[in-house]
């Protein structure tokens, strides 16, 4: 049977020096969904994307992209098959332009021809509102800004997959709406992986929801079907 | 961004500038600049990797001495001709570098200082141990008369000149449009942030390698040249001194940039050679005037010159 | 001479040189591991151990043994302070700046040499130990008539040389125990862990680099006096052991001193066990690429955490 | 590619007879050179501006001090005689940092900046070998005073010359005779694992074993060493004779190093005085020296009814009896090379004297080199006689063998120019001008 899924891993299992990060992790995400995992912290939520994007190599199972084993692919690889990835801890080139920093993720794809860089750069600004400060040293934006500049570095790179880690952390109310705002208009085209603590943003923005808890996946639905669920109910309430 | 006019002119000035000093200035200083822009090319192929990728290598004074000793022992004792001979110290330095790069780069930060400086050590006690070969540190003369490309005496001051412009300005070419490419720009990016260009897509590990051979390539056809146009091969330029000397005339002259390391490599020629015209102690003024330097322009002349001036400069 | 004996002697040697090293590395090691600077200048203050120990040696002029012990105690004292100085007016005002660090002491390494070259000159000068005896060393061999004592040619080693090993010794217990124990160790701990963290609790950064700075320094100047009877006095003398104590911290794993201690033990002992199977150029080609290899395949040093 | 010439020096005999002729002294030399006598129109009052590269810093410093004081008072003393046909001598001082790079910039610097009639005084050998072809290029003429077997080697060019100090082959082999038939037949070698250590492997080996001698072992120590007891273990038992070279700052500990692994009891040693030059005899732990023997270019210790020039030139310079500083007893001079310089400058007089008038002084003043030949002693060539190959560019001289003896150096042996002598390896003459 071919697989309609863009992402699949199968029994991934990753051990830190005696720690059960993740056991045995089915997951499976369809193309063109927008998807959420979410999870008390310590679930285990950071590792698995890390697996997925080459970050972190599973002790065992295999990953599955586009039906193509990339369990032992190296990390640029992956990217190159399209998956883009938002960090969690900002990390973008501080010392250079934020246009620069969008430039180089859309470089690696259309190589340096410029007007279409500039286009494609200025376009991916322009969806997350801070096309003005593309001449500013990334370093010396804001907090907020910082992370809607590593939102449109991926965007520049037109990602297949889209795996954001806590995109909203530190978001100001207005920004949260701006970016469930592109969200929304990039369902459809882009497949998305969002981690996020924000329920609101999740049950607003996620078509389908994963919860892990201890590094295994708990439960799977739709945010009503989740919303209902006792055990991830627990989940949550034994933790708090 | 960018406006690529003022690159353009700036380069253009740049290689202009040199050209125009041959003719207004005197014997003395033709000399000086001859030897200057062939030390410059050093200075920029270690720009290239630690300026531009952020890699900090101990040493390069084996890849300068690798093109130096490929060029001279292929005319000492293969009896090849100038070009096949500077063909053989390219290939020297492109060995060395290429062999000691994919050892190297398995490390980073202070390891690559230290494996880069262990592994220039051992060639130089190579180059020793080779003294049937080399001469050691007493090193070798490449007779006046072999030194002749196409029927031009190399070893006239004005054929000096222009061949140590030659080769500046191709390989000032090459790094000026090495870093406007998106391999450049990735360097750059490897340098800011390592873990984040590779999880923009890119090889990084390639990446570096490459730059680390476009790096030792650079200081080869440097030491090629140097042996070239002054006829002389020794251990000396394999020592540990002449590993730190292009990473002193980078940060003098700006790291990063294009022209910082013509303007270190001048600035640090011009400070030993008018300073110790005055007073003996000439070592103390050139360690003050490091030390002031470091102070008060802390990004390299050319660095401070972009910070304050023109943020533009490449 | 006969394997044995010429590897022990070998071993000896390497001791000596394993010593003297592991009081300039743990001085290196302490600025780099707490303040993160690359000082080429160490190697500076070294020579100037040396340089002030023949100074005070020769103008005391009486009986060597008090001119060098008075050595002991003032070169360090003169070189920290030296080191303190430098700190106060150079390195703080950089911040610390790792790449304009190495430049600045770059600038320090060529004005202290030039400074010594027009104070004390460019002679190798010799300080008298304060005592030096031979001792010849027995060697046990399977002859004709059983186990046999035998006395090899040179095979022998100085009570100077024994005392200076045992001296270094005493010194680095010392050193760990206060810098375990004692409230400055714990500060500068904490100070090496976090230093943003350690400000927030009031630690003065600035008083504990210059310390820090100052007993680095102290301490290469204190291995400097011990070899000094050995080696003599010269103005380029710093080369080395700047190369060597980097290598050792590096090996070692930065920021540990047992580590540092560890390796300048190793580095010095295989640099004289190597020499012994090796012609002698070959032997440093090979201890120099063993070095590489170490950091090749263990890029933290032996004893450093992966993450460093 | 250098050829090989082993044509022999000719007339040897006949020039060598010569060497009595002492009280002519240097100019007469060159009277039989046509074009050069007695042309004495085109002077001027500029002074002479000879570039002197000084080893001031790196390595070499502690012989450039002394280089500078033997140049400063040869320069004092020719000046107050007149100067060089009537000019006066001003030196152009400038350090080389002991590196060849800087060593080229300086030499370029004295010829086109300075405008330099000649340059002169380098000891260290990568530095000449790295400077000399420049000079040649340029057309300056670069007297040095190095000991290396460079220049007659043939490597170097037309314009570079050593007239003043014999080169380190004549110097080796001149010693195995002596060696050989005085203090043993079997020999271990240790010296410095670079070029110059290999010139004393290389050419004592072959000199030692022509005359019937075995070398046991031979040791190379790697340049910058500074321990060296590790080393000596690889001395054979059975070795009569230790013959030692050593040279850069860490001389002293080599030689204590040497004395605390014998403790008494080694093979009787042999060395060149580079291995304890600048170094005080009185030095703690040189004690097991005494009774050794040493090369020495220049003795060192005042000696009794030999080198009748040597007290005045002592004066000279500042130098005490026991080759040490007048001011200070301590500060010993690099007696055995340092003469050199003094020795050069008077040999410069002399060439510039004989190529007066000529309208390329710096062409001329090679051309005048190579015709001289005998040098006598003088209070101009305090050393002793010498006899210089035009060809080769090399000067040939006695050799002094002395013994320590309570704590001095007594000659106990001064070789003939003769046994100094080896085939010539080239023919600068040949070259163009």
């Amino acid at each position: 049977m071919a697989s309609v899924s863009l992402l699949e891993t199968r029994q991934v299992c990753k051990n830190f020096g005696g720690l059960d990060a993740l056991v045995n992790v089915d997951f499976d995400l369809p193309g063109g969904q927008v998807r959420a995992l979410i999870g008390p912290n310590g679930a285990g939520k950071s590792t698995l994307v890390g697996t997925i994007c080459g970050r972190i190599k599973p002790t065992s199972g295999s990953i599955l992209f586009d039906g193509q084993e990339i369990t032992q692919m190296a990390t640029h690889r992956r990217i190159c098959l399209g998956i883009a990835y938002t960090f969690q801890i900002t990390s973008v080139f501080s010392r250079l332009t934020a246009f620069e920093n969008v430039a180089l993720g859309v470089r690696r794809i259309h190589g340096n021809r410029r007007h279409k860089v500039r286009g494609l750069v200025m376009e991916a600004l322009e969806r997350v509102n801070i096309a003005d400060l593309a001449r500013q040293r990334a370093g010396d934006l804001s907090y907020g800004h910082q992370r809607l500049l590593e939102i449109a570095m991926g965007l520049g790179q037109s990602p297949v997959l889209f795996i954001m880690d806590e995109p909203t952390q530190g978001l100001s109310e207005g920004e949260i709406e701006g970016f469930k705002e592109l969200i929304r208009s990039l369902s459809g085209q882009t497949t998305i992986l969002l981690i996020e603590h924000n329920m609101n943003v999740v049950m607003e923005t996620a078509q389908y929801i994963t919860v892990l808890n201890s590094g295994s996946v708990l439960a799977e639905g739709t945010g009503d079907e989740m919303r209902r669920n006792k055990q991830v109910q627990a989940a949550y309430l034994g933790r708090n | 961004m960018i406006r690529p006019s003022r690159d353009v002119s700036l380069h253009a000035g740049v290689l202009a500038a040199l050209l125009l000093l041959f003719f207004v200035t005197s014997a003395y200083h033709n000399g000086n600049l001859a030897r200057i822009m062939v030390l410059a090319v050093f200075a920029m192929g270690y720009n290239f990797l630690f300026g531009y990728t952020g890699l900090l290598s101990l040493g390069h004074a084996l890849f300068f001495s690798a093109g130096m000793y490929g060029l001279g022992i292929s005319m000492n004792h293969l009896d090849m001709t100038v070009l096949p001979a500077f063909g053989m110290g390219i290939l020297a330095s492109l060995a060395v570098t290429g062999a000691i790069g994919f050892l190297a780069l398995r490390t980073s930060g202070v390891a690559f200082m230290i494996v880069t400086l262990m592994f220039a050590q051992a060639g130089y006690l190579t180059i020793l141990l080779f003294g049937k070969y080399t001469r050691g540190d007493e090193g070798f003369v490449i007779q006046q008369a072999e030194r002749t490309l196409f029927g031009i005496d190399l070893t006239d001051p004005t054929n000096r000149y222009f061949a140590a412009f030659a080769l500046f300005a191709v390989s000032y070419l090459f790094i000026a449009w090495a870093v406007r490419t998106s391999f450049g720009r990735c360097l750059v990016a490897i340098r800011e942030n390592e873990a984040r260009a590779r999880m923009l897509g890119y090889d990084t590990a390639r990446h570096k390698y490459l730059a680390l051979l476009a790096s030792g390539v650079l200081s080869g056809a440097s030491g090629a040249g140097y042996a070239l146009l002054f006829g002389y091969a020794g251990a000396t330029f394999a020592s540990v001194q002449y590993s730190i000397l292009p990473l002193l005339w980078v940060l003098l002259g700006g790291a990063g940039t294009t022209i910082g390391p013509l303007v270190g490599t001048a600035f640090a020629f011009y400070l030993v050679d008018v300073s110790s015209e005055f007073t003996s102690a000439y070592l103390l003024v050139v360690g003050a005037t490091i030390v002031f330097l470091t102070l008060f322009f802390p990004q390299g002349l050319s660095g401070e010159l972009r910070r304050r001036l023109a943020p533009w400069l490449p | 001479m006969e394997f044995g004996p010429h590897f022990l002697l070998a071993t000896l040697e390497g001791a000596l040189t394993a010593a003297v090293l592991a009081l300039t590395a743990v001085g290196l090691s302490v600025v780099f591991g707490i303040m993160r600077v690359v000082n080429v200048a160490h190697g500076e203050f070294f020579m100037l151990g040396a340089v002030i120990a023949w100074f005070v040696s020769t103008l005391v002029g009486v009986h060597p043994a008090i001119g060098f012990a008075l050595a002991l105690v003032a070169a360090p004292v003169a070189v920290g302070a030296l080191a303190i100085v430098a700190d106060r007016l150079v390195l703080r005002r950089l911040n610390y700046d790792p790449e304009r660090t190495i430049v600045a002491t770059i600038g320090l390494l060529y004005c202290i040499q030039q400074l010594t070259l027009m104070t004390f000159g460019p002679d190798a000068r010799p300080v008298v130990p304060p005592f030096n005896q031979r001792i010849a060393l027995p060697w046990f061999e399977f002859g004709e008539q059983g186990l046999q004592v035998i006395w090899p040619w040179g095979f022998g080693i100085t009570t100077y040389k024994l005392a200076v090993i045992a001296f270094a010794v005493i010194i680095l217990v010392g050193l760990w125990q206060f810098l375990a124990r004692s409230r400055f160790g714990l500060v500068m701990r904490a100070t090496q862990l976090d230093r943003e963290m350690a400000q927030a609790f009031g630690i003065p950064i600035d008083r504990v680099y210059g310390l820090v700075f100052g007993l680095g320094a102290g301490l290469a100047a204190l291995g400097a006096v011990l070899i000094v009877p050995i080696r003599q006095a010269h103005y380029l003398m710093g080369h080395e052991p700047l190369l060597l104590s980097f290598i050792v911290v590096i090996i070692g794993g930065l920021g540990s001193i047992p580590g540092t201690i560890i390796a300048a033990v190793l580095i010095g002992l295989s640099d004289g066990i190597i020499s012994v199977f090796f012609s002698p150029t070959l032997a440093k080609i090979i201890a120099t690429l063993l070095v590489a290899f170490v950091l090749v395949f263990r890029p933290q040093g032996l004893f450093g955490l992966r993450s460093a | 590619m250098k050829k090989e010439n082993t044509q022999h020096l000719a007339g040897v005999s006949r020039r060598s007879a010569l060497k009595s002729i002492g009280a002519l002294g240097g100019a007469a030399a060159f009277s039989s050179i046509p074009g050069f006598t007695g042309m004495v129109h085109g002077q001027t009052d500029e002074p002479v501006r000879l570039g002197f590269q000084v080893h001031r810093t790196g390595i070499g410093a502690a012989y450039g001090r002394w280089y500078e004081r033997t140049t400063n008072a040869a320069v004092e003393r020719i000046n107050n005689m007149g100067g060089i046909n009537g000019r006066p001598i001003e030196i152009v001082g400038e350090d080389d940092g002991t590196d060849p790079k800087r060593g080229a910039e300086v030499v370029e610097k004295f010829a086109t900046q300075h405008n330099c009639d000649a340059a002169f005084g380098t000891l260290f050998s990568h530095v000449v070998i790295g400077s000399a072809p420049r000079a040649g290029e340029l057309k300056l003429p670069y007297l040095v005073v190095s000991e290396g077997h460079h220049v007659a080697s043939g490597i170097l060019n037309r314009y570079t010359l050593q007239p003043c100090i014999t080169d380190v082959k004549s110097q080796v082999q001149a010693m195995a005779p002596f060696v050989h038939d005085n203090l043993g037949k079997k020999v271990t070698m240790i010296y410095p694992d670079f070029a110059f250590g290999h010139d004393h492997r290389d050419y004592f080996s072959e000199a030692f074993a022509r005359r019937g001698g075995t070398i046991l072992e031979q040791i190379a120590i790697p340049p910058a060493e500074t321990a060296f007891t590790r080393y000596f273990p690889r001395i054979p038992r059975d070795t009569e004779i230790l013959y030692h070279v050593m040279v850069g700052p860490a001389v002293l500990t080599f030689v204590k190093e040497l004395g605390e692994f014998f403790g008494g009891s080694g093979p009787a040693l042999f060395g060149f005085i580079d291995s304890l030059e600048a170094v005080d005899m009185n030095s703690p732990g040189l004690e097991f020296l005494d009774g050794s023997y040493f090369w020495e270019g220049m003795p060192r210790y005042q000696q009794e009814g030999m080198l009748e020039f040597d007290a005045e030139y002592r004066a000279a310079v500042g130098v005490d009896a026991n080759g040490a500083s007048i001011s200070d007893s301590r500060d010993v001079s690099t007696y055995a090379h340092m003469f050199g310089c003094w020795e050069t400058l008077h040999f410069i007089r002399d060439v510039m004297t004989a190529a007066a008038g000529s309208g390329n002084m710096k062409q001329a003043m090679i051309e005048a080199a190579e015709g001289v030949t005998d040098i006598a002693e003088s209070i101009e060539h305090p050393q002793g006689a010498k006899l210089f190959n035009g060809k080769t560019h090399q000067v040939f001289g006695h050799q002094y063998i002395s013994k320590v003896e309570g704590n001095r150096l007594n000659v106990v042996h001064s070789t003939s120019i003769e046994d100094t002598f080896y085939p010539d390896e080239v023919d600068y003459t040949q070259q163009e001008l």
